[in-house]
């Protein structure tokens, strides 16, 4: 199993999500995270001192995914959240050596 | 921990013992002297039903009027404790929220005590010395003029029961103190703030009250501050300099090579909120000050009070906005302010268009102020020097500008003259100047004194692990917006 | 579900066309009624430009201070909802602050449909039988005294017309029916809530109304409470401790063995704002039921309610300071109201310094109420109990203990005599008692029967599963700040 | 960037040099003016030790009133200021607030400089042609009636200072120009908001105010508006749906086939707020009106207001809970400002019964208008068409409908008949469509252009990319709660 | 050492919290997230409009262990989180190759 | 590819942030979360009642480098995070079998 870790534009959330959905994709997990890269922060200015935020809100989504699906999810991904300006995000996939659902104590593929 | 609790116990307890047995006799000896003097007053009940005379009538009114001003006064408190909250960070909300609720308890008991009689008793040029515990003296308030007799005669014109007098005093003492909260916010220890407070309002405030509006001898020079650019604010912003400065900078607001770091608020709807609610406030605060209903007086005091603060709102916005290339919502608020304290000596002797220019300048004022001390590195969270010291010494010297004949009559003061701008000359301006350095150096002098021996006392700043961590959990074990643990439960 | 909605639907129609029908009616009924009482005021009206008399004039002044005041109450509604949200967490807000907006416009509603009339309206000692409905009885305001004739003789003495008398007595029946609010917070269902304060303000609140202020009995006896800590403070807590026992706990307010967990309310900034909007209010409150302009009174009173509300405030952060170990902002708060909620019964009656001490006594009162209701397992999430019951209470014993012989006169009530602590002996106090227990016993037997019946007909408390998620979505399918969609939009 | 910023710099000081230069000229010519405008005032203030007469009573009374009722309206852009930014994205908070501070900087400064002048000077039925600028007219307030000598006629028989009656009408034009702003909110380029506000006050609400209540051909006709259903609330929300309609609807909040996405506002508790300020300001806007102490009057429309805005708040409460299958928060305050908004042209002339019959309708109105406008695509984010423009013609209407024939005359307008429900026939009726016609005519015409101009010359949307990221930080480089870096200082 | 990730329900987090101290873990990071998956979401109404929130709240717990700890966590997760309700959450299980301490620079088991 | 996560103080971050950016990192993911572990939480009041605050304030960084530049980015977060006190917080290192950036669909190494 494997796990796909994307960081994307706060309003791409909803054409990943369904972009996945369509896919099969029936879980996954999103948090509201700030990244650091070559899309630029901004300046704000408080009283006349002026500072740089220089990270920008994103947000993460964690999809684990069986060994098969993971060029799909990839794919949907890439193409749902594809802007082509800069900051369009980061894809990450790494291997889980297991996967457990709480509820039923079932484990590996069928746990997903 | 356990042994310290075990003892604080025990002094409560003590405290407690002592002010049940202190009580039924404070409570008699008010009782008695309350007495007398209400005497009148109550002695008008049983007749009212007779129907009350055409004095009696004019005694409602202004009675009426003087509270009604006095509870908008009041409600400023409610404006400071936004927008100072709104200027802080979330990690200091708490401790700010508690100084500026806490402060004005403080000053009413404090001011009750003895501030009101070292203030309004009768005396020497330089403090009062008759009625000075708790509202004592004898008076036969709401008589005024010739017919007063009592020991606060310097506000006999008022013809307002004394407590009435006592309470619309109370909410400006009550002000003052509230304007040192911001500016030394976010690294005050709790406890000292209300100590000093404390002292603001029993032997700070009170004194130069009396020189300004208590018989005192700038009083009897001709210097005129109607509602209190000086007596209010300056002496407010004197007070907040010197803890700034005593204090120090928070830390992280001053880098190397004299960078100025950007510690934003964490609220700017609590700080706008905060500050129409001054504007409101303000509105009990200046024509208040007539404490009559003179109708020509208070309808045009209320439309210079709002011109000047809608000019300095528009002005600090386009100062801004030109000198920082956007129209940044803390100096629009700032300005407005700004306008307002600058309109507050001078609000009962200039025009409606002479109130729009000194907002106009009230409002740049105070932009290149908070550009100025924070490049003098005076680190006031919250724009109080500017905001109030500033421009109370400047709205303090307009009125040696822009009075005009026939409106310096409203002082009350016949020392007092025309500015500058409408043929009176220097000498107003000159009076004005005089009683700006002379309060400055009083309250200068008395807070260093203040602030030094706290320090040495019980200690004025908090620790930096404090500091860093926020004064909420270190001062109040409170957090005020605990939004992980209520997600959890 | 669909069902439902078209049931809805049809019922609504069903509703509103009864309304459109009921509606010319009631118009008209109530047209002629108002006619009558208003034609004297309107008969005022074309003789004005002849210039108004001296006994006009007295009217004006008192309609324009009972107005005020009026207006000063009705907006405590918004310290009581920034209060209550804020002392409640987050995922309950929109639902706290539904209740306390809703509640105002329920009992704006039934206390002019019926409340009124069996307050004020002439009958028996117990309730008012006469002019029940929609302030429809005769009734020829402002004239008073022996020149009053309609059916709502008990408030004669006003001079102000018969729409100000209700106005101001309006703005007091909504704020006990919010108080309840506060106290059942965070379990209750909505529409429960909503039904509940109609019957509080159709007759509960205004059958021991009638007792007290209505000419009823307890008045008879010489019972004095000049601003209600009974009639309003502790009626509301005595409502919101039954509905507290009859709820239960909040789900994990409790532990094993008495331990009692703390559920952090979400905002203090919003409960400090309440509770300056609050003390803000008081000075229509208390001085405002004068219902005239007695300068000497109302002077006064805004003092004593002033120094009680400070010293509450300083007693209760240092109780708690010393007991707990840190100053507790929520105390600070509580404490201030604890003040406020005792001087209000006694408020016209005692010196200043009186007021001080029952200031004081309330601040620390409050604090071990808070713990003592906690160890009793009435879970209150905003301490209503504290400070509106237990103060009460108090507040209107102090009367018995504190009232001075030349200010007790200002009860007009023959019967009424000095305090203990100022040579009155136990008479009044003895008869203060009564007071309290008999509205107690009323209070609490019709609540329970009226929780008891909406528990067993529509429920009151909402699913554990809705609880746990939160009131919020379950009764209102909104958040109060919906930050992820935000984001996201 | 940099090269902005010098040119901006070199602006900045033009303009300033441009306006010390211009301020003594403005200073001396309004002093004279005013000064004359002054003199029977100030030659009153000798006087009074001599004491007040029974007509300075009166003008005493009156004119408290007028300026107690004054800042009431004042504080409600407070409440504008609360309930939209509550009901909008966190994004645009700072946007929101700073435009609903400004506006009101900017009508003070704009009705003083010719508003006031066009809407109340003498001149022909469409416009006011003397005494046009910065009040600088000759008048003799508080003389009144016959008495009265100067330009301003139409507004004499109002027995206050004139600054007074300025104040009064400030503030409400004020508020006509804070409705538009919520309309057009999340969007709109602030600086040409600015400019919009400043026409508004300038010239498109004294204009309708000449002919509602300045002597213009609407009031000789018989129209009759008490307190601004149509000359506030109508206008205001004509203005808000031209600019809607030009502006076009934010993004994302229409999809494809009729889709209407919710875009919840940001914080609920912000909205409630603002909303119970609203009300309690509305006692200043409606007995306020009356500009003068008349107590039957103005207790009356203390509780038709107050009746109106509980009945609204509970129909819309129940028609939303019906037709959307919950009691949404939002619904429910937009039903209170509905019934507020609706009794606001006939509180002084129609009984309670029929006022609570008003509010009824009023608050059912608003859901359906919320649902209607967003049907039709007209994108207000804050409700503000279907609260002011909907229920500010069914208002005027209502007079039509609901005015006895005994309170009429408090219209003062001898051409004013009672309404169709109460025998008075279809006359009025029809006067009062003529004058919503006629107003929405003017206003839409001038806006239309207004808006067109401003969009051809400064562009009056911002950029999708600005709309996407939150105008807080294009417009203005701020944001309203800046947490994260807070989180890190 | 094996980094254990699981997304859990909010109120449970306090008992999942005694479950792994009582097995000796001495250490977690714990993030708040939104999770889509079978639990759905609920809807909510907005001045007329409807909106669904399909992304519920959860907690995610990160936790970093032995790989001879594993287990046990494993179970003392899987116990304490279980309500039997759909939406229990997941736990996912995968490899660290290698673990620092910063204040020590201590790596590898001890540092954890 | 390496998956560097970092838990470390709030004030740190700027600190950080310039260590990895001088050794050449040009992007980096932040999440504010909360730590359990040997540094202590406080307690809080609230109304009399006592309540421990276990879970204290933290930011976790994600930074994913190349291979090469692991050892680096190790050193950089540990020198510039530390002060010595406990609750300097962790480095957590995992592999990463794809990286993929959205924006242009490169992958690998080229990707970071
Ligand atoms: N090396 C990295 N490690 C972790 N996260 C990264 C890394 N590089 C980029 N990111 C994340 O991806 C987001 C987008 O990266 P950025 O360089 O701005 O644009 P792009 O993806 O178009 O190259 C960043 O905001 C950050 O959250
Ligand atoms: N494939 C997945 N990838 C990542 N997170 C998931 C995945 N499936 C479920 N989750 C997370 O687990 C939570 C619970 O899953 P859900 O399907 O609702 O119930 P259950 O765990 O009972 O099957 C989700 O809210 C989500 O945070
Ligand atoms: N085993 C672990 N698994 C996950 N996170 C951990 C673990 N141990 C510690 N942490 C994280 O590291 C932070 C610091 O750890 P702590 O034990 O307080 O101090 P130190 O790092 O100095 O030993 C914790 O707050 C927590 O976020």
């Amino acid at each position: 199993m494997k796990k796909v870790e994307a960081l994307i534009r706060h309003f791409k959330l909803e054409d990943v999500k369904e972009a996945l959905s369509s896919r099969g994709v029936r879980g996954m997990t999103v948090t509201e995270v700030r990244g650091f890269g070559r899309q630029k922060g901004h300046t704000e200015k408080y009283r006349g001192a002026e500072y740089t935020v220089d990270f920008v809100p994103k947000i993460k989504i964690e999809v684990v995914v069986s060994d098969g699906d993971l060029a799909g999810a990839l794919e949907a991904i890439t193409t749902a959240a594809r802007t082509g300006q800069v900051g369009d995000g980061k894809i990450f996939v790494s291997d889980l050596s297991a996967v457990v659902r709480i509820r039923t104590g079932e484990t590996g593929d069928s746990a997903i | 921990m356990r042994n310290l609790g075990r003892r604080g116990v025990f002094l409560a307890s003590l405290v407690w013992a002592a002010l049940l047995v202190a009580a039924p006799v404070v409570a008699a000896d008010v009782g008695t002297a309350a007495a007398g003097a209400e005497t009148a007053a109550a002695a008008d009940a049983p007749a009212a039903p007779a129907g009350p005379t055409v004095a009696d009538l004019k005694i409602m009114a202004d009675t009426v009027w003087v509270l009604v001003a006095g509870m908008l006064v009041f409600f400023m408190n409610l404006g400071f404790g936004c927008v100072e909250s709104g200027f802080c960070r979330e990690k200091n909300c708490v401790n700010i929220l508690s100084k500026n609720f806490i402060v004005f308890a403080v000053s009413s008991i404090g001011f009750w005590f003895l501030g009101w009689g070292l203030m309004f008793g009768d005396g020497s040029g330089f403090v009062g010395t008759q009625g000075l515990w708790m509202v004592g003296g004898a008076d036969n308030s709401p008589a005024s003029g010739d017919a007063y007799s009592g020991v606060y005669t310097a506000i006999n014109w008022a013809t307002v029961p004394l407590w009435a007098k006592f309470f619309f005093q109370l909410v400006f003492c009550g002000t003052a103190a509230t304007i040192v909260s911001g500016a030394v916010a976010e690294r005050i220890k709790y406890h000292s703030f209300i100590v000093f407070s404390f002292i603001m309002a029993i032997c700070i405030y009170p004194v130069v009250g009396h020189w300004i509006w208590g018989g005192g001898w700038l009083q009897s020079r001709g210097f005129v501050d109607f509602a209190g650019s000086t007596q209010v604010h300056s002496i407010g912003g004197w007070a907040a300099l010197v803890g700034i400065i005593i204090l120090g900078p928070r830390m992280g607001k001053y880098g190397d090579r004299g960078k100025v770091n950007a510690i934003p608020g964490h609220n700017l709807s609590l700080a706008t909120i905060g500050c129409f609610v001054l504007w409101f406030g303000w509105f009990g605060f200046n024509p208040g000050s007539t404490m009559a209903v003179d109708p020509g007086a208070i309808s045009e005091i209320v439309v210079t009070t709002n011109a000047a603060a809608a000019a300095g709102t528009l002005s600090a916005t386009l100062v801004a906005w030109l000198l920082l290339g956007k129209p940044d919502l803390g100096m629009t608020l700032n300005g407005c302010l700004a306008g307002l304290v600058a309109i507050t000596a001078p609000c009962a002797f200039v025009t409606v268009g002479a109130s729009v220019i000194i907002g106009l300048i009230a409002g740049a004022l105070v932009v290149f102020g908070v550009l100025f001390f924070d490049r003098m590195r005076c680190d006031d969270p919250v724009g109080a020097t500017s905001v109030h010291l500033l421009n109370g010494v400047f709205g303090t010297l307009c009125v040696g500008l822009f009075a005009t004949p026939d409106r310096i009559g409203r002082a009350a003061n016949p020392e007092a003259s025309a500015g500058l701008f409408y043929g009176g000359g220097l000498e107003q301006l000159i009076t004005q100047l005089t009683g700006v350095v002379a309060c400055a150096g009083y309250v200068i002098v008395t807070t260093v004194i203040a602030w030094l021996v706290l320090k040495q006392t019980m200690g004025i700043r908090v620790s930096a692990e404090e500091e860093s961590q926020g004064l909420d959990i270190g001062e109040h074990g409170n957090t005020a917006y605990p939004n992980f643990v209520k997600e959890l439960s």
